[in-house]
Parts: C-alpha cells; structure tokens; sequence
C-alpha cells in the first residue's frame, strides 16, 4: 500500500493548496504545494530500488512508477521555485499539485481509467496554469490547449473505447492478442485513435501546435511542467504500452512516421527562432520525436527512454529557468554577454543547451548515444536518417543561443542591469536562492551523468521489470 | 449484443466523433467549438456503453461516466475562457485569436 | 594504482608547471624534475608490486583495469611488462635529460616545460595503455606538445616543419583509428579492450587489412622510409630538449606498437605482412645510412642514422624469431641513450656557435677536449662499436635475420659499413681538422656533462652487462612471440 | 682461484690506463701522463710473462670465465683463454707495446699535453683491445677486441687532427678494415647458431659438424675478415696511407701486432679452415700473390715508411701462406719474429728520420750511420732478419720453415714454393735499400744519440732479433708441431736468396742509371695504382649516389622521402583545384539560404487559427486510421 502514500500527499496537497488559496499568504499556498510534493519525491525516490510492489490492480507500483513521480515532483517542485505569484492568481500551486499528481497516475497507470484519468488530469491543470497570468497570450495559449486538448482526449477515449470493445477488458494486459488470433481490425483502428490521443499529448506532428504557442505564450513553470513532468509520464505510459503488443504494423509504423515528422520539422521550425522559449517548444517537439522513435525501435536497451528523460527534463529546466528570470518572453538579443554578466545562469543555460544539442561531457550525449545505438541496432534507417538530419539542425540552433550567451559585451553596456529590457514587476523573483539551486542542481545532474554515465545506467536498467 | 450491433453501434460513436472534430474546423465562434468539442466527446461515451454492453462488463458503464466528468469540465473551463477572452478579443471568431503564430 | 600515477602525475604536472612558472627562480625547471622523479619512484613501486592477479598473461608486471562506462564497453586499462617498463624508464630519464639541458629557456618557460611533461605523460600512455580507444587517444596527444615544442622553441621555418610534422603523423594516425573502430564495431559486444581481441580470433583477411591500419600509423612514427619525411625537418627545427624528446620517445613508440600488436592481435596478419616488413626494413637501413652520408647539417645527419636505426629494429620486428626480436628490443632502448646524446651534443655545440652546418664546424679536439671525448663515446655507438649496447642490438638482430633470411642479414651487415662512412665524416667535419672561425670556447658545463654520463653509462653498461636488459626483455619477447609460432 | 684468473689482470692495466687518461676528469701533468701511460704498457708484460713460464712448464690449456647470460635458447658465457698460441701471441704482443709505449714517450715529447694524452690513452686502449683479443676464450670478447683495434687504428692514424691526409688515411683504413669485419662478424654469428654458444672450444667442434656448404662459407667469409684485416691482396690499400700517422703507432698498430692478427685469427681457427681445402688452397695462393706483391711494390718505395708497411703486407702474406699450406704453427712463429723485427725498423727508421729532416723518405737517411748510429746498426740487424741473413737472424729460420712446407706441399706447393723464393729475394732487395742509402757519407753530420727511453727498446728489439734464431724450432715444438726440413739443395737456394737481393739493392742504390728508372717507375711505386682503382669502382659511384639523393646534383633531395608528401600535395590539390571558385561552397551557401526561405515559408504553417490547428488534428487521425485499417484489412 505504501505505493499510493506519494498520490495521497499530492492529492491531500493539492485540496489544501487549494483552500488555503484565497485567504492564507502566498508564500504558505506556495509552502504546502511544495512540501506535498517534496514528499512525493522523498517517498518514491526512496523506494526507487525496491521489489515491485503490490499495488491494485488498475495501478502498479513498479520501478517506471516511481521514477514518473519522482521526475513529476521533481518537476513540479522546480517548476514551483520559479512560478511568478501573478497577483491575481493564487491558485498557482494547487494547480501545480494537481498536475503532478495527474502525472504520478499516469506513470503508474496499467488500466485504461487510471491511464485516461491521469492524463486528462495533467491537461486540464496545465490549461489553468497556462491562463494564470490572465494576459492575452497566456489566455490564447490556454484557449488552443483548451481545443487541441478536449479533440486529444476525444481521440483518445474512441482509442480506449475500440480495444475495449475488441478485448473486452480496460487492463493493458488484457490487450494483448491472444497468438494465432487473425489481426482485429478493431484492435487496429483502436490502436489508431489510441495513438492520435498519446501524440497529441506528447506533441509529436500534426498534433504538435499547441506546444511552441503553449510554450511562447504560458508562464514558464506551466511550459516547464508541460514539457518535462507530462513529456516523461507520456513517455513512460508510452513504454509500458510498448510490451503490451499492440498490433505491431500500426503501433511501431505508426510512432516511427510520427517521430520521424516530429524530428524533422520540429528541428527545421526551430531552426531562425529568435524566442528563446517559442525555439524551446520546437525544441521540445523534436524531442519527443527521439523518444517515439527510440520506443519504435523496440526498446532493445530498456534504459534508454528512462534515461532520455534524465537528460532532456533538467536540460529544459535550466533553459527554462534562466529564460523566467530574463522576463516574461526572452529574445535572443537579451541573451547577449548573459554569461559575463551572470555566470551562473550562463553556464547552466549553456550546458541545457548543449545537453539538448547532445554534445560530449554531458548527459544529452549518452542519451544520443542511446538513441543512435537502438535506431541502429533495430535497423530502421527513416528514423536514422532523420535523426542524423534533426541533430545537424539542432546544432545549428542550440549554438546559436550558445554563442550569443558568450560573446563579448559592446563595450560600456557591462554594467547595465540585466535584463536589458525593463521586465514587468511580475517577474521578479520570488525566490532568487531556491533559483539558484535549481540551476545547479539541474547542472550538476547534466554534468555527472554525462561524465559518469555508469551508476545511472544500472539504476535506470534496473526500474524496467 | 450482437456483434452486429456492436459494429453499428461504433459506426455510430465514429460518426459522432467524425461531426464534432468537423464541426470544430468550420465553426468560427467560440462557443460553437466548446460545442463541437461536447459531441465530439459523445462518441466514446456511446462507444464505450456499447463495448460495455457487448461484453456484459460493466467498466464500460464506468468509463462512460468518467467521460461526462471530462465534458463538464470541459464546458467549465471553455466558458470560463470564453468570458475572459472576451474582454481582449472578438470572441465570435475565433480566428482573431492568433496573436502566438509563427 | 602506481600504473595511473605514471601517466596522470605528468599530466597533472604539467597544468601545475604552468602556473608555478610565475614563481619565478627556475621554479617550474625543479618542480618539473620533481614531478618526474616521483614518476619513477611510482614506475618502481608499479614494478616490485608482484604479478597482478587477472593479467592474461605471464608477462605483466603490473595491470590497472577501471570500467567507467561498461554499457559502452568503454574502460581504461593499463598494463606494464618488461619491455613497456623499460621504454616508461627512458622516457622519464629523457624527461628529466631535456629539463635540466634546457636550462636557459626563459620564453615562455612554464609552457615549455609543461609540454616536455605533457610529452613523457603521452607516451608513458601509450607504452602502458592497453585499452585501444586509450593507445589511439594518447598516440594523437603525444603529437600536440612535440608540435608545440618545436612551433614555438623550434629555429628556422618552424611553424610549416611543424605543421607538417602534425599532419603527417595525425594522418597516418587516422589508419590506426579505423582499425581500432572497426574491431570494436565487430566486436560481439563493444569493447576496446586489447586482451579481449587477442581471444577473440578475428578472420585472417580481416587481420591484414587491420595490421596494415595500425602500421600505417606505427611506420609513419618508426620512422619507416617511405613514410619518413617529417622526422630530418622536425629534428633541425626542434629545440634541443624536442629533438631530445623527439628521438627518444616518440620514434620508440612505432617500434613498441610494432612490437605489442601484429603479434597479439594479428598472428596470421603478420605472417602475411611480414615479408614485406623485413624488405622495407632492409631498404630504409641501407637508404638511411647512404643519406646519412651526405647531409651537411649535424642534425639532420642524426636523423637520418636513426632512421638507419630503426629500419634494422623493424627488421628485428617482423623477423618474428628469438633472436631478432630480442635485438630490436635492446636496439630500441640503446637507440634512444645514443641519438639523445647526439642530439643533446649538437644542441649544445648550436647553443655556443649558433650554426650546425658541418661545413663551418671543425677543430672541437682543439679547443674542447672534454666535448670531443663525449662526441667519440657517442660516434663509437652511432657505428654500433661492440661494447655499445647497439652492437648488441643490431648483432642479435642479424642473428635473427641469418635464421630468417641470409640476403637480409648480408643487407644489415652493409649498413654496419656504410655506418662508419657517416659516422667518421660526422667526427671528421666536428672534432677533426683546424678549428674554425665558429670554434667553440667553453668546454661542456656539468649541466650538460651529467646528462651525458648518464647517458654514456646507460649505453656502455648495457654493452658491456647485457643481463639487466635482457632479462627485462625476455617475458614480453616471449609472449610476443607465443601467438607467431606456426601451429 | 686458478692460476688462469691472472688472464684477467693482462689487460687490465692498460684498459686502466685509457680510462684515466681518455675519459678521466682529473688534469695531469705531462710526467703524470707519462707515467700512467708506461705503467699501462709494462704491467700486462709483467703479468704475462710468469703465465708464459707457467705455460711453457706444464700444461696450459686453461679458462678463466667471466660471466654467463642466455639469451633466448642460447647461453652467452664469455670467458679468456691460456693456450700456446695464446700464451706465446700473448707474450710477443705485451712485450713490444711495452717497447713501442716506451719509446713514443721521447718520440713525443714534443707535443703539447691534450694531444699526449688522447694519444697515450689510445695506444693503450689498442694495446688492451689486442690482449683481449688474443686471449679471448670465445667469440663476443673476440670481436670486441678485433673491432676495437679498428677503432684505435683510426683515431690513431688521424692523430694529426689537422692534416685532411692523415684524416682521409684514418677513414680510409676503417671503413676497409670495418668490411673485413662485416665478414667476420657474418662467421661469427653463424658459427653461434650452429653451436648454441660462443666459447671457441664449442664454435670450431660445431663448425666441422656442419653441413659442407655452411662450413665452406663460414671459412671463406673468415678468410675475407682476416685478408681484410691483415691488409691482404685485395684489401691492403690502407696500409701504405696509415703511415700518415705517427711512426709509434705504424710500429705497433702497422706493422707488429694489429696488421697480423688476421694471420692469428686463421691459427687460431686452424682446425675449421684445414676441413675446407679449397679455402686453404685459395689462403696459400693469396698469401703467396701478397707475398710476391708486396715485395715488388716495396722495391720501387721512395718514403722508408711506405716500403715498410708494403714489407709488412708481403711478410704477413708469407704467413697466410704458410698457414694454407696447412702449417698454422709456422706462420705463428714467423708472426713472433716479423713482429720483433719489423718493429724494430720502425723504431729505427723513425729515429733516424725524425733527426734527420722529419720527412720520412729513404733519401733523408743518407749518413745514417755516422748520424744515428744506434739506430742505424738497429736498422741493419731488422733490415738482416727481414732480408733473411742465414743462420744469423731469426727471420732466417721462419722463411726458411715457411718456404720448407711450401715446397713439401706437392706439386702445387712448388709453384708456390717458386714465387715465396722471388719475393724473398726482392724483400733482400728493398731491405738493404736503406741500409745502403745510410752508408753514403754526409759532410758535417754530426754525431748523436737519441734519449735513453729511445735506445733502450731499439737496443732490446735488436738483441731480440738475434735471441729469437735459435727459438724458433723450439717455438714450433712449443705449439706442438715439426719443422718441415726440404731437401738440403732448396734449403741452400733459399739461403742464397738474400743475398742476391742484395746484390740487387746495391745496383738500385749505386748505379745512376738503374736509380733513376727505379725513381721513375711511379706506377709501381703507387703499388700499380690500385689504390686509383678503388678510387674509381667504389668510392666515387657512392660519393655520387649520396650526392644524387640528397639533392647536391640538382635533383629532389631525399627522393623517397618526398615522393609521398609531393604526391599528396598534387592530390589535394588536384581535388581543390577544380573547387576553386568553389562550386561546393557555393552550394552549400545556396543550400543554407533554401533553408532559410524554406523556413520562412515553413513557419506559416503554425497560423495561429485554432482552427487550423483543428484541421491539422483532423489529418492526423485520418491518417493513422488510414494506417490501422489498411494494415489489418484482408
């Protein structure tokens, strides 16, 4: 039972965040979302390496559950650090409770409610946060994930409905066709819609266009949730779905055409992006391409999405968070001479950047490592050749942020107060220290499992039953 | 059930399915869309009472329930906006709202 | 744990010399000797350890495995045997011979003496490493201090000798990274372990096309005649300590390749290839020495006699007999005390009379007794005097080459006698005749005399008490030679 | 510890002595000098000669090792050797080093210290390397100490450091002798690898087993090392232009001891070349042709030095005659006594001319006798022994012995027989050349007497000369063999024989007409000019090789060297050439600006219209229905 004790806090969390919102402090709503999540992560962290435990059965409580919640908490908690107390809204760390919450259940779903539930969680608690501001962006990003979410969910719930009714069972195990069984259609068709739902939320092309404006237009703690927590719950979702043997031209066809797009235009639009968030929502659309693909190719090395993860959601967080304290949208032109002025953020945004590209000495690149070797092993040259294109490109963009962190000053504007632009009230930190620990611990991961990649791996390879 | 009815009855929910995602495409107001949005979720209700049924289990009932939750606060959520997004832009046409592009 | 040290003490001291130089008061000059000395100490320690448990082989002294990425297969693996424990021996005694020759190097004195530690550290990686990705990655380090060396200390058109000296060997170092790529590609599961190859059995055909990857890179450095081109410029160009360096290490490290890897890895490949070995060795004896004859600059002449040199080591090396390999061995590390010497007289000579074209110099007897008397030790090694340990090299080595093949060993004894052409016409134009208008006035000081006796100790001891030697060597020659015999 | 352990200690002092004075940091004045460089050239005679007695006494066939190493398979085990031969070599060789040492002191004394000393301490590391050689017990010591003599003959004959002469002479001489020694060390080696060891008592036992044609080889290349060591036909232009050095060391090195030890290496090896008879049918022929060479070329010398190293080359070819003649005993003996009076003349002639005018030609010894004459009647009593003066001298009884076994060595041995006895009248001949040019009377040459440490070995060398007469069979007997004795009619021929060279000197000497043609016969005198020949075959077609590759001649320097780096350069830039106004960048310029505007346009497609989006989603799932159908339909 102790597997349900991290969704009781959230959820306890949450309601309490909730309440307290309209009368108590900020900084106490803020203080209660966070312990409830500080201890979600404890817990799961905690019991990362334990025997699988006997969870219900709709929920399982096996190494992939733990580490979703643990990577949602983890996220959310960040997510948190950062989230600018818009005076209007105070419910911004009750939403952020929720969603992690929704996103533990996912991870941890094996049956289709629990799997719908949680997702749908995730969305809904994202739309709100992403209207938290209340200003025309923020309101037109939530509007569209409004839209593209209710036609995701509908899609996804036909999917559901379809394996329902030609298994006859909501259980994942209970999709798996029975050997010698002649191919359903139904099973296909439903694998079909089931497939249109997931790529929606793990915006892979055509159903990616919520994710550049959600991410040009949101708060930053909301497109750091979107797309790290629910990216790596989706992800994880996606693996356990990955063995249940869904009819298998359409399942791996079918995510290999997606990753394949999603790489390839994802890169390509992010390719002149003068936003810095706007180029990471690309970005981040390329990215779950990788992992589709990686999940196409038949998951020869079990620890390869598990650590993807590991590399892409501190690599976006620090991206993230350094872009939240240049102001409400950073361009490129605020980025220049960021490192001479504040070195801290320089780096850490330098080192996300360079972890996403997948360069050497730091995680992206093991995980590179890991994506090539199961492209290569599985033998499907599309989503080869893609990614060879969709790293090429990505160099070219990454860098470009890179260099501009590091290039010289025009000499006498050191001194200016960063950001050059004058930023709203709203955005000054709330809490500069807890900041500050984010960035480096978000480096530090990068750093030490790109370096040492070896203790993560036996971790990670452990977690996949 | 029979399983002919079954097939029909999925026929039917995909049929749903089909008018609501096309009417989000050809509807410009807001409202319209939230509209859209609900029939389009119809689909997999009928589509999962039918499974249900055919089955003789009731997660199908179940499921359905929780699609309605999912559709209430989907309305919930879209009017909310609704009223919101009035105030900054033209909500009867829904493509004014396009500031995020490119 | 003392096998890393080796190689990581060096590395590290060299970062530290950089910024001890601002110190000041030669600084940097005693750390870098201390540095080097605790080096040996640590090679000694490395050496008395006793046998490791899990080496492969009889032959190891010491061995120092550390996985730390094995999904990827990828570990650093260090290995000493007799052989590669002599070859670290000299190269840190020519470490320490280059920092305290170079005494009065005041330009940029920090980096220079990082770049001789950075040098003794590559090539102590390579005598040790026996993981292939590391032999590859410290093979192409060793290039960029040499390179640093001679572009910034050097004389004359540094920077293009240079330049030519990286691209030629970072190129034919391209072959060596193939090979090591496509066998861990073929490998059943990526590895780049050495020991893990030599089980493995790789095809016959597969095995000459890798041996001739990895020669190209080992011939190129040997230096092997065709491939030699870059090493007479390097030498003239090179400050005293790089020609030092140069002749010291660098070349030992294509012969040691030469004699570690074809026999391990490849045994059916160096069948094949072997042949041709023994002709190109022959060839670039004979065409070294005849070139040796005519060159008018002192060091390049040198260069050419150690190109002489290690053509008959390569001939001992794809001999593939007892004896042959034997010589090479000694040949290898007696090479090594002569050429340095040599070049260190040279060097030293330019230093007072600030040319080395032979056509000025003469009448050294005159006015320099005790510099003549060096030079006579070292010319009577240059032309493998008995009682020199390159005698005993080379007359191993034809030994070997009249149980291989007589036309080779009657090859080797005419590069005996042209040797004295150039070794005499080298005396000739620098100790004999009237002493010339750029006549030498000081006598050697002790900070090149000591590094001289050492020098002349080590070849003459070695001459004259072969044991020490040969016992070091005989284990690796015999492992070497194991997988060759024909079954 | 064996009596043998004193072998060590013979050449020991003088190895000491180089070591201090070559190597040595300490300053010495030039008495210091002086005596280290005499103790070093007396102390190995002091030792030697109580193992001689000992040798002569009992039996002494003894070995002293000095350590063992393996070397693979086989066992390296050096050791020195006491045998009669050794014993006997030995005991010449340190007694005339002492001598030849003790008179270069005053022969010397002239020159300034740093020159001294180079000078003594190389004549005492030849001696040392001589001694090991001589008593060496196996072949690695052997080779050591042949190849160091060849080291000391260098540096010594190029003492002159400032003569380019002296120097070419000193390189001339080494690379010939270093080819004689390639020879050798090819036997050598082979001998090791037939019998696993080096000790000569394993190698010559091995080298009889072997199959005929490895043994025929290993004899001939050993006949090669020791012609070229000894400066036998093919080999001896080197000889005559080593006189440039000092006349000490043509005493020592050129004459007695180093030109010899080539005859001592075939004694030494005698019972391996005596199981390939062709090799000694060819050793006799050479050493007889030698013989008969030297002898012509010396008659026509102008420079007394010159006609004695061509003497040497014809005596020692008497010895390698007598040794292919299958009497190794006999050519040792004559070695003994040509080492003791050919020395001896050295000694002489180099006093007399050093008083004289310091030019060393036969012309400046006129009046000898009332100017020099110690050293004058020294050089009568050699120019006797060499000449063969019957019964008196004891180089008498060795040519006698030699021309005795060529005679009994059937039919063949006759022919020899008959050139041995033409060059032994041409050696009376060009003998008492000088011996007479020094009786002809110069007005006002005034008596002198060179120093004590001048005339002391002059006078011991002379002495020994006549002593030696009557040893010479016991000698023979000593290395356990007999005198050949010929009929008593050849006997008498061969005694005539000096005489009538002296007739023949005293014509050449006497009678304008015969000098002068004598004088002119310049093509002779340049011992008929194959010195030129070498000149041309060899060394100017390698002069122009070495020039040819290193570029001197116009060409590429260093040709194969470059022919990778040149074709590599034309490669590259057959590659770049054509791509010179790049149409690649241009390409890739173009190509980065499609993509730009492929962007551009690309970018539209995120209108911002939810309803687009609607429709992107629409696609979508059309799509992949598409694909699940499609897939399952049958």
């Amino acid at each position: 039972m102790t597997g349900l004790v991290p969704l009781i806090a959230l959820g306890a969390g949450a309601v309490l965040a909730m309440l307290l919102a309209p009368k108590a402090p900020a900084w106490l709503v803020r203080g209660v979302a966070g312990a409830a999540m500080a201890l979600a992560a404890g817990v799961s962290a905690l019991r990362l390496g334990l025997p699988v435990g006997d969870g219900p059965a709709i929920l399982s409580d096996d190494g992939l559950a733990r580490f979703g919640t643990l990577v949602a908490s983890l996220t959310g908690l960040a997510a948190l650090v950062w989230l600018r107390p818009a005076p209007p809204a105070r419910e911004g760390p009750a939403l952020m409770a929720l969603a992690t919450l929704g996103a533990a259940l996912l991870s941890g779903a094996t049956h289709a409610a629990p799997f719908f539930i949680g997702l749908e969680l995730v969305t809904l608690s994202l739309i709100a946060m992403f209207v938290l501001p209340l200003t025309r962006p923020a309101l037109e990003a939530g509007y569209k994930l409004l839209i593209m979410g209710g036609a995701g969910a509908a899609s996804l719930l036909m999917g559901l409905a379809f394996l329902y009714a030609a298994s006859g069972s909501l259980e994942f195990q209970g999709w798996t066709p029975v050997p010698g069984l002649r191919g359903d259609p139904l099973m296909a068709i439903g694998t079909a819609f089931l497939l249109g739902g997931l790529a929606f939320k793990f915006a892979l092309v055509p159903f990616h266009m919520w994710a550049p404006d959600g991410f040009e237009g949101a708060p930053a703690a909301a497109a750091a949730f979107a797309g790290a927590a629910s990216k790596a719950a989706v992800a994880i979702a996606l693996v356990r779905l990955a063995d249940v043997g869904l009819p298998e031209p359409v399942w791996s066809g079918a995510l290999m055409a997606l990753g394949a797009a999603s790489i390839l235009l994802g890169n390509f639009l992010a390719l002149r992006q003068s936003s810095l968030t706007r180029m990471l929502g690309y970005s981040s659309v390329a990215h779950s391409g990788y992992i589709a693909v990686i999940v196409a190719s038949g998951l020869a090395a079990p620890e390869a999405v598990p650590f993807y993860i590991l590399a892409y959601a501190p690599a976006l967080l620090a991206a993230l968070c350094v872009g939240a304290r240049l102001g409400p949208d950073p361009r490129i032109e605020d980025l220049r001479g960021l490192g001479w002025r504040s070195p801290l953020s320089g780096a850490a945004l330098t080192l996300g950047l360079i972890s996403l590209a997948g360069l050497p000495a730091v995680a992206g690149f093991i995980a590179k490592i890991y994506l090539f070797v199961a492209i290569l092993s599985a033998g499907d040259w599309v989503s080869v050749v893609a990614a060879v294109i969709g790293s090429a490109l990505g160099f070219y963009y990454y860098l470009r942020f890179v260099v501009i962190v590091w290039r010289r000053l025009p000499p006498g504007t050191e001194d200016t107060p960063y950001p050059v632009r004058e930023a709203p009230a709203a955005s000054a930190p709330a809490l500069p220290l807890a900041e500050v620990a984010v960035l480096v611990s978000a480096s530090a991961l990068l750093l030490a499992a790109g370096l040492y990649p070896a203790p993560f791996t036996e971790v990670l390879a452990a977690l996949v039953p | 059930m029979t399983p002919l009815f079954l097939t029909a009855a999925l026929v039917l929910a995909t049929g749903l399915f089909a008018v609501g995602l096309f009417g989000l495409m050809i509807r410009r107001g807001i409202l319209f869309q939230i509209i859209a949005l609900e029939i389009m979720l119809t689909g997999p209700a009928l589509a999962f009472v039918a499974a249900g049924a055919h089955h003789g289990d009731p997660g199908g009932q179940g499921m359905f329930i929780f699609v309605l939750v999912l559709a209430a606060s989907e309305v919930a959520l879209g009017l909310a906006l609704y009223l919101r997004l009035g105030r900054h832009a033209d909500v009867s046409d829904s493509d004014t709202v396009n500031l995020l592009r490119r | 744990m003392a096998l890393t040290a080796l190689i990581v003490l060096p590395l590290f001291g060299g970062i530290a010399a950089l910024l001890v130089a601002r110190l000041g008061r030669n600084a940097e000059r005693w750390f870098s000797i201390a540095v080097l000395a605790v080096a040996l100490i640590a090679l000694i320690v490395a050496w008395t350890g006793g046998p490791p448990p899990d080496a492969p082989g009889a032959q190891w002294l010491a061995l120092v495995r550390y996985q730390y990425a094995p999904a990827l297969g990828l570990q650093f693996l260090l290995a000493m045997d007799g052989l590669s424990g002599a070859l670290v021996a000299v190269s840190i005694v020519l470490g320490i011979i280059s920092v305290v020759i170079s005494w009065n190097i005041r330009k940029q004195s920090g980096l220079f003496h990082a770049c001789i530690l950075w040098t003794v550290a590559a090539s102590n990686g390579v005598f040790l490493a026996m993981d292939l990705l590391f032999f590859a990655f410290f093979w192409e380090l060793m290039l960029v201090p040499s390179f640093l060396l001679i572009s910034i200390w050097g004389h004359g058109d540094r920077e293009a000798v240079a330049l030519k000296f990286l691209v030629f060997n970072a190129v034919a170092g391209l072959g060596l990274l193939a090979a090591v790529f496509y066998m861990a590609a073929t490998a059943p599961e990526i590895t780049f372990d050495a020991f893990v190859f030599a089980e493995m059995g790789i095809p016959p055909l597969a095995q000459v096309w890798l041996l001739l990857g990895f020669s190209m890179a080992f011939l190129t450095k040997l230096p092997a005649p065709p491939f030699h081109a870059w090493l007479p410029d390097a030498h003239t160009m090179a400050p005293t300590a790089g020609s030092i360096l140069l002749a010291g290490l660098l070349l030992k490290t294509g012969a040691y390749g030469l004699f570690r890897f074809p026999g391990m890895l490849f045994p059916d490949g160096f069948h094949v290839l072997a042949p041709y070995g023994l002709a190109l060795g022959a060839f670039g004896t004979i065409y070294g020495a005849v070139l040796a004859c005519g060159q008018t600059d002192a060091k390049r002449l040198v260069a050419y006699t150690s190109i002489a040199h290690m053509s008959i080591v390569l001939m001992g090396l794809s001999g593939g007999v007892h004896f042959a390999m034997m010589g090479a061995g000694v040949e290898m590390i007696a090479h090594a005390f002569s050429a340095s010497a040599l070049f260190l007289l040279i060097g030293a000579l330019y230093d007072r009379v600030g040319t080395r074209d032979l056509r000025q110099l003469g009448g050294l007897q005159q006015t320099a007794p005790r510099f003549a008397a060096a030079f006579a030790v070292f010319f009577s090694a240059a032309l493998a005097m008995p009682g020199t340990a390159n005698f005993l090299g080379e007359a191993l080595v034809i030994t070997g080459m009249f149980q291989v093949n007589w036309f080779l060993a009657a090859i080797a004894l005419v590069s005996l006698v042209v040797s004295v052409v150039y070794a005499t016409g080298l005396l000739k134009r620098i100790i004999f005749g009237v002493p010339s208008k750029a006549c030498v006035t000081q006598d050697l000081t002790w900070s090149e005399l000591a590094p001289v006796i050492v020098l002349a100790t080590g070849t003459l001891l070695f001459g004259m008490l072969p044991q020490l030697l040969l016992v070091v060597l005989e284990p690796a020659v015999d492992a070497a030679l194991a997988p060759l015999v024909r079954p | 510890m064996s009596p043998f352990f004193a072998l060590l200690l013979v050449p020991m002092p003088a190895m000491g002595a180089f070591l201090l004075l070559g190597l040595g940091p300490a300053e010495f004045n030039r008495r210091a000098i002086q005596t280290i460089a005499l103790a070093g050239a007396t102390l190995p005679a002091v030792v030697m000669l109580p193992l001689g007695a000992y040798c002569l006494m009992g039996t002494c066939d003894g070995i002293q090792p000095i350590f063992d190493l393996e070397v693979g398979p086989a066992v390296v085990a050096l050791a020195l050797k006491l045998d009669p031969l050794s014993a006997l070599v030995g005991v010449t060789v340190t007694i005339i080093g002492a001598c030849v040492i003790g008179y270069s002191i005053d022969y010397m004394a002239k020159s300034e210290i740093a020159d001294l000393r180079r000078y003594f301490a190389l004549m005492n590391l030849f001696l040392a390397s001589m001694l090991c050689m001589v008593l060496a017990g196996d072949s690695i010591i052997f080779f050591l100490g042949w190849e160091l003599m060849g080291l000391c003959s260098f540096f010594l004959i190029a003492y002159h450091v400032t003569s380019a002469r002296a120097i070419a002479a000193g390189r001339k001489a080494f690379v010939i002798t270093r080819v004689a020694d390639a020879f050798l060390l090819a036997a050598l080696l082979l001998l090791f690898l037939e019998a696993g060891s080096v000790r000569l008592d394993d190698l010559i036992p091995a080298g009889i087993a072997t199959d005929d044609v490895r043994r025929g080889l290993i004899a001939a290349l050993l006949l090669a090392g020791a012609m070229g060591k000894s400066a036998q036909l093919p080999f001896h232009t080197w000889l005559p232009s080593a006189m440039a050095g000092p006349t000490p060391v043509s005493a020592l090195l050129h004459s007695a001891t180093m030109v010899a030890a080539g005859a001592y290496l075939l004694a030494r090896l005698a019972p391996l070349m005596e199981t390939v008879p062709l090799v000694m049918a060819v050793t006799a022929t050479v050493g007889a042709a030698t013989a008969l060479f030297g002898a012509t070329a010396a008659v026509f010398q102008l420079d007394v030095k010159r006609l004695l190293a061509y003497s040497s080359i014809s005596q020692i070819g008497f010895m390698l005659l007598a040794i292919g003649l299958g009497q190794p005993e006999v050519a040792i003996a004559h070695f003994v006594v040509h080492a003791i009076f050919k020395s001896l003349l050295f000694l002489s002639a180099g006093d007399i001319t050093q008083i004289a005018r310091g030019t060393t030609d036969i012309a400046a010894m006129r009046g000898a006798l009332r100017a020099r004459p110690v050293a004058y009647l020294a050089f009568v009593a050699g120019a006797a022994s060499l000449a063969g003066i019957p019964f008196v001298t004891g180089g008498w009884f060795s040519k006698e012995a030699i021309l005795a076994s060529a005679w009994l060595a059937g039919p063949f041995g006759i022919v020899l027989w008959g050139v041995a006895l033409s060059a032994a009248v041409l050696t009376g001949a060009y003998a008492f050349r000088p011996v007479l040019v020094g009786l002809i009377p110069v007005k006002g040459a005034r008596m002198t007497f060179g120093g004590v440490f001048t005339n002391l070995p002059i006078l011991l060398l002379a002495a020994g000369t006549f002593a030696i007469a009557p040893l010479v069979t016991p000698m023979v007997e000593f290395l356990d063999a007999t005198v050949p004795h010929p009929p008593l009619a050849v006997e008498l021929v061969g005694a005539v024989a000096p005489f009538v060279g002296l007739a023949l000197a005293f014509a050449m000497t006497f009678m304008p007409r015969i000098s002068r043609r004598v004088a002119q016969a310049r093509r002779m005198r340049s011992g008929i000019r194959i010195d030129g020949v070498y000149q041309i075959v060899f060394v100017q077609p390698f002069v122009a090789l070495v020039r040819w590759l290193t570029g001197q001649r116009g060409s590429i320097a260093d040709p194969v060297g470059t022919l990778p780096v040149m074709g590599a350069q034309w490669l590259v830039g057959a590659i770049v050439r054509p791509l010179a106004h790049d149409p690649l960048d241009r390409a890739w310029a173009g190509f980065a600006s499609a993509t730009v505007r492929a962007w551009g346009v690309a970018r539209h497609v995120q209108s911002g219209r939810v309803r687009d989006y609607a429709l992107a989603i629409a696609v979508g799932v059309a799509l992949l229905l598409l694909l699940g159908w499609g897939t399952t339909w049958r």
